[in-house]
């Protein structure tokens, strides 16, 4: 019974210090105590399906219908978002800093043929990295390894790398802030709409996994989703920037049949 | 990167008894230190009966033996997970994701290594022994434990091998450990994670603790070698 | 040495005796190794309460035809019959090689750890252990490391320890080797007081006049092939074979 | 997870001669091989030396050699990531993110493990040599090569422990390779990356497939002792 | 063993004679271990050119003695001395020791390794080689590994190894314990064929008869002593001290 609620989530959420600031306001509540495991998206989803955690916490639109389709699910709730930017070199040989447009400049780098890193590991963000070549008419499967390298690594490892060889990278904001050896790199550029990254929380299917202690983790979603966990996740600062933006009231939670 | 920087950061971290990452380096002693008992009791006596008896297949062992060497953590991560999950044989015990689980998977990823060089420390003490305990009629499983009391003095750097491995490795205890914080963290998975926050002094800060550490746990071996091992300076004047 | 007699013991020779008096018997026994040939087909029989010497040039084949007999090698081919004629099981048997096998202990602990292995009675322990230590002169060298004794305390140490397992036939590779002359003489007068107890005692030697001392019995090895068998008496004084009369003389080479 | 599943996707992938997968393989070997080269190169010798020689501090420095066995590969990574990179004292060779940079990394982890192993193995034939050698008059440091080939039994077994422990590690090579597809991508990178997108019966396949792959190079190694061995076999009958 | 002269060699004893006749002169020499005094003060002196053999008991410390003026171990106090009187640099040494040290190769890599290593002239390599094989009557086995020969062969290679080198002194610990009678002979003709043309032969052997064959001196030693030291001929017909008339009687225990 006094086993504490263990949550699974993407290592972003981890990295940027999110959690670690969530949990102690809402133990303080609760009366129960809540642990962080971060993976991979495809690694944290895996271990769910498995039973492993009691709660889980993604950023991957498709893979979380297709959990909740398998039935593994029995909620999903969207509480907030951040955005992506792309960052890239201080001295930027393909001078796109300060453009909003993610298409003309993802264009403008093939272009100028400047380094770029991609994730490359199938994770939230490298899809979203994925939907926004699509969206600049343009096809990764094509680019040659000379200048664009898919690392397949975590978001922190991606940005090592990308600071180690002064390239170019998609990054969530979260990431972003909380990262220390950006040393080369700056942000260039941000606000397009295309860059939201939208953020769930899905409840584990009690009859796949009876072991599971379903009670705690609703009260903990329900926390998340509640005007004081929204509050609190809007509170967030790393750095004096805002993080994430709560989004619970404006999505509707969309319910397992 | 200042190297001086980082070493005067390591020193500040020590000093300030941080409870957190006191913590955190007991229980990567803990559970490195419990994974090489265990993985000694076990590899040690493998390692010399595979040295010392002769048997069909005994050359295919040692090959298999040599090359389990090369597990990969994460491998063995993944292997201990599958076995410990939920959906795995022994979910019932709920042990993934507790210091338990990171001992297993330790213990399976370095019981190999110790099996292996123990093999062949033993060997060269059992080709001096071999004939006299035969003539004796002691059968080599009987003799196990004196050969291996009396290679201790090399058995023991494979023991540091296998503790070195242990204390160092971050794949195995990250996949089954899950890097819980004041659960399941400890130096490599805090390295790792420092690393992939991008502040990469702090992680080598805690890199360089961890050497110290494991130096500490090498000075002190070196030192019950000094008092307690044979008098193998004596074998010569 | 200090080899002073120890309690009485049964005669074992007569316990084994029955109406044949052969202790162990070598049928057409070789040894193939390393490609070549290094012990031509032996039939011989040792005999049963006697001193056997195995005499011959260096590198003739004792040490191996030893070892063959105390079963540490298996022949290539032919077998080795203990005791033949009767059903009973071979006799125990201890070996003293000619480099000692000490082990990394202690001189004490080097005694105790055969007694204890071959399961003697406990209560025995400390008993042997002192004899022992009395036999090879080392009472007050019981802690020290034994690898660093001196050659001839630890083909003492050896000796004695062997002796302390009190074995039935006893297989002694050069055993004094690098002893003094006095320790010499006690091993000499030990092999003569206890040999006519035990089923035999079997010892290579390059000492002839020791040989001559000692030996019933004689094997006389030249290049891997028993040459000569037979009673001591006849062998040293009407060596048939040209190969022996030459060894006797110290004039054959390898 | 099914095991016979994982097997028979791993034969497949073997069979399957996929590209793609030979050329992660290739390059895997090529790293960790070329690492142990070099680490044998270095290591093994300054190990037999720190066994020969005596010297002021030989104690302090063997208990540092043991302690360095454990460095923990993400560490190594960092340090040479931070000396490799452009800002870094190595920046101009633009080494970074290439198989180069693994070999150098790989070698700084696995020389410690070879140099204290081999101080170990050399120890013991050296103290049936060292007498003799003195007599001889032919310093300790001369005699390396000699005591390295006579140990080389021995020897073996510790390239082969450097060998498994290069081949198996990610830490290091993930941080300076970066996992680059078709540049730097190795077996261990790729495991570690299957692992994160969740497919554990691919990385656990890859993991068997790696696995098969050492067994290799050790059954070839012990077959070339065999034949090229001294006949240790031969020195009892 | 088969000595048959080697190509003539200048006399060394008279390369390195002065006014005096001393080769190395021990001057209080001590030495400790393991907690215990191994070696009382020695003050002795060793003849230029002589056949000095060292005797006593086992355990008396006759090995430790020729390990310390061989320079192995250095003693924990005293001093040693090569050709006191003159500034002579130290003549060059081989030791043959009694349990053989042989490197994990064949018979005629252990002969050819001290020979490159301690730069002998090339040239001559191949013929040293095969004389040392002749002499060690190991021709046929150059090849073989030499941890499998038999205990005489490895003394026999040992001695013919440290031969090769063509050292001025040599130092002989119990070098015929292992050697068939044949091979015996051959090393004592040989050390008495030699020994002149040497700054000096050293060994210790516990055969007494031949002690009295080769020496022209002798250093008794007893519990770490040098108890008497002179002349062969006084010491074996006129012992002084009782510890040395005892242990000539075969008397003396440890
Ligand atoms: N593995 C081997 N390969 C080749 N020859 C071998 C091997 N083992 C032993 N021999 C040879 O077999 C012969 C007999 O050896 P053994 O030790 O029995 O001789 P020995 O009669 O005891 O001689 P010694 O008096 O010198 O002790 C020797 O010539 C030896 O070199
Ligand atoms: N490290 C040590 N610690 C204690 N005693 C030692 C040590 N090394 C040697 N000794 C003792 O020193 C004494 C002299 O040894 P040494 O080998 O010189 O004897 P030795 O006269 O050559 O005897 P032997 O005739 O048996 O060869 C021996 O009693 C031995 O046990
Ligand atoms: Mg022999
Ligand atoms: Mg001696």
């Amino acid at each position: 019974a006094d086993r504490p609620l263990l949550v699974l989530s993407t290592t972003s959420v981890e990295n940027s210090g999110l959690m670690a600031y969530l949990l102690p306001k809402f133990e303080a509540k609760a009366g129960f105590k809540v642990v962080l495991a971060a993976f991979g998206t495809g690694q944290a989803i895996r271990a769910a399906r498995n039973g492993d955690a009691d709660l889980l916490i993604v950023h991957d639109k498709p893979s979380e219908l297709a959990f909740m389709a398998d039935g593994f699910g029995v909620e999903r709730r969207e509480f907030m978002y951040n955005d992506f930017l792309v960052v890239g070199p201080v001295d930027d040989p393909a001078r796109i800093a300060g453009m909003t447009d993610v298409e003309a400049a993802l264009r403008r780098i093939v272009a100028t043929g400047a380094l770029f890193v991609s994730r490359g590991d199938t994770s939230g963000t490298h899809k979203a990295e994925l939907r926004l070549w699509a969206a600049a008419g343009l096809d990764p499967n094509s680019f040659d390894v000379s200048w664009y390298r898919a690392v397949g690594a975590g978001m922190g490892a991606t940005l090592n790398a990308a600071a180690g060889m002064q390239a170019y990278t998609l990054v969530d904001r979260g990431t972003w802030l909380a990262f220390r050896n950006r040393r080369v790199l700056k942000a260039l550029v941000e606000g397009d709409p295309r860059f939201v990254n939208q953020y769930s929380v899905l409840l584990i299917n009690p009859e796949r996994h009876p072991h599971l202690q379903h009670d705690k983790a609703r009260v903990l979603a329900d926390w998340l989703v509640s005007p004081e966990g929204q509050d609190a996740i809007g509170s967030f600062r790393v750095a004096g920037e805002q993080l994430f933006v709560p989004n619970a009231h404006q999505r509707n939670a969309s319910r397992r049949e | 990167m200042n190297f001086g920087d980082v070493i005067g950061q390591a020193f500040r971290l020590i000093f300030s008894l941080d409870p957190d990452l006191l913590e955190i380096i007991g229980r990567s002693f803990q559970v490195s230190l419990s994974s090489v008992v265990i993985s000694a009791v076990v590899g040690a006596p493998l390692g010399a009966v595979i040295a010392m008896a002769r048997f069909r297949g005994r050359g295919a062992l040692v090959v298999v033996l040599n090359a389990l060497m090369g597990l990969p953590p994460v491998v063995v991560g993944l292997l201990v997970y599958v076995m410990l999950s939920r959906a795995g044989p022994l979910g019932v015990f709920n042990l993934l994701f507790s210091p338990t689980a990171m001992i297993i998977a330790q213990t399976v990823l370095i019981t190999p290594l110790i099996a292996a060089l123990s093999r062949q420390i033993v060997e060269d003490v059992w080709q001096g022994y071999a004939e006299q305990f035969r003539s004796w009629g002691i059968r080599p499983i009987r003799a196990v434990p004196t050969v291996l009391w009396d290679a201790r003095v090399g058995l023991m750097t494979v023991l540091l091998a296998g503790f070195g491995r242990a204390i160092s490795e971050v794949g195995a205890v990250m996949i089954v450990g899950g890097n819980i914080d004041h659960l399941t963290r400890v130096m490599t998975t805090t390295i790792a994670l420092e690393t992939a926050k991008g502040d990469l002094d702090l992680a080598m800060a805690l890199g360089l603790i961890l050497l110290l550490m494991s130096l500490l746990v090498n000075a002190l071996s070196h030192a019950v070698r000094r008092v307690a091992g044979p008098a193998a300076s004596l074998a010569r004047v | 040495m200090r080899y002073a007699g120890w309690p009485g013991r049964r005669r074992v020779s007569r316990v084994f005796e029955n109406e044949q008096r052969s202790l162990l018997s070598l049928d057409a026994v070789t040894l193939d190794a390393g490609g070549t040939r290094l012990i031509r087909p032996v039939t011989a029989d040792i005999p049963l309460g006697a001193r056997t010497v195995v005499l011959g040039p260096n590198g003739a084949g004792k040490s191996l035809l030893l070892r063959l007999c105390h079963g540490l090698i298996t022949p290539t081919s032919g077998r080795l019959e203990w005791l033949p004629g009767t059903a009973k099981a071979p006799p125990r048997q201890a070996m003293v090689f000619d480099r000692p096998v000490l082990l990394y202990r202690s001189v004490a602990a080097n005694i105790r750890y055969p007694l204890e292995a071959t399961r003697v009675p406990r209560r025995e322990h400390a008993e042997r252990l002192r004899e022992a230590l009395v036999f090879a002169g080392l009472e007050q060298r019981a802690r020290q490391f034994a690898p660093t004794l001196s050659a001839g305390q630890k083909q003492r140490l050896a000796l004695a320890r062997a002796w302390a397992l009190r074995p039935d036939v006893l297989f002694l590779d050069e055993p004094t080797a690098h002893l003094d002359l006095a320790a010499t003489r006690d091993i000499e007068t030990m092999i003569n007081a206890i040999h006519h107890k035990l089923a035999g005692v079997i010892l290579t030697t390059h000492d002839l006049a020791q040989a001559r001392r000692i030996a019933d019995h004689v094997v006389f090895v030249h290049k891997g092939k028993v040459i000569e068998w037979g009673a001591a008496d006849s062998f040293f004084d009407r060596p048939r074979a040209p190969e022996a009369r030459r060894f006797l003389n110290g004039e054959l080479f390898e």
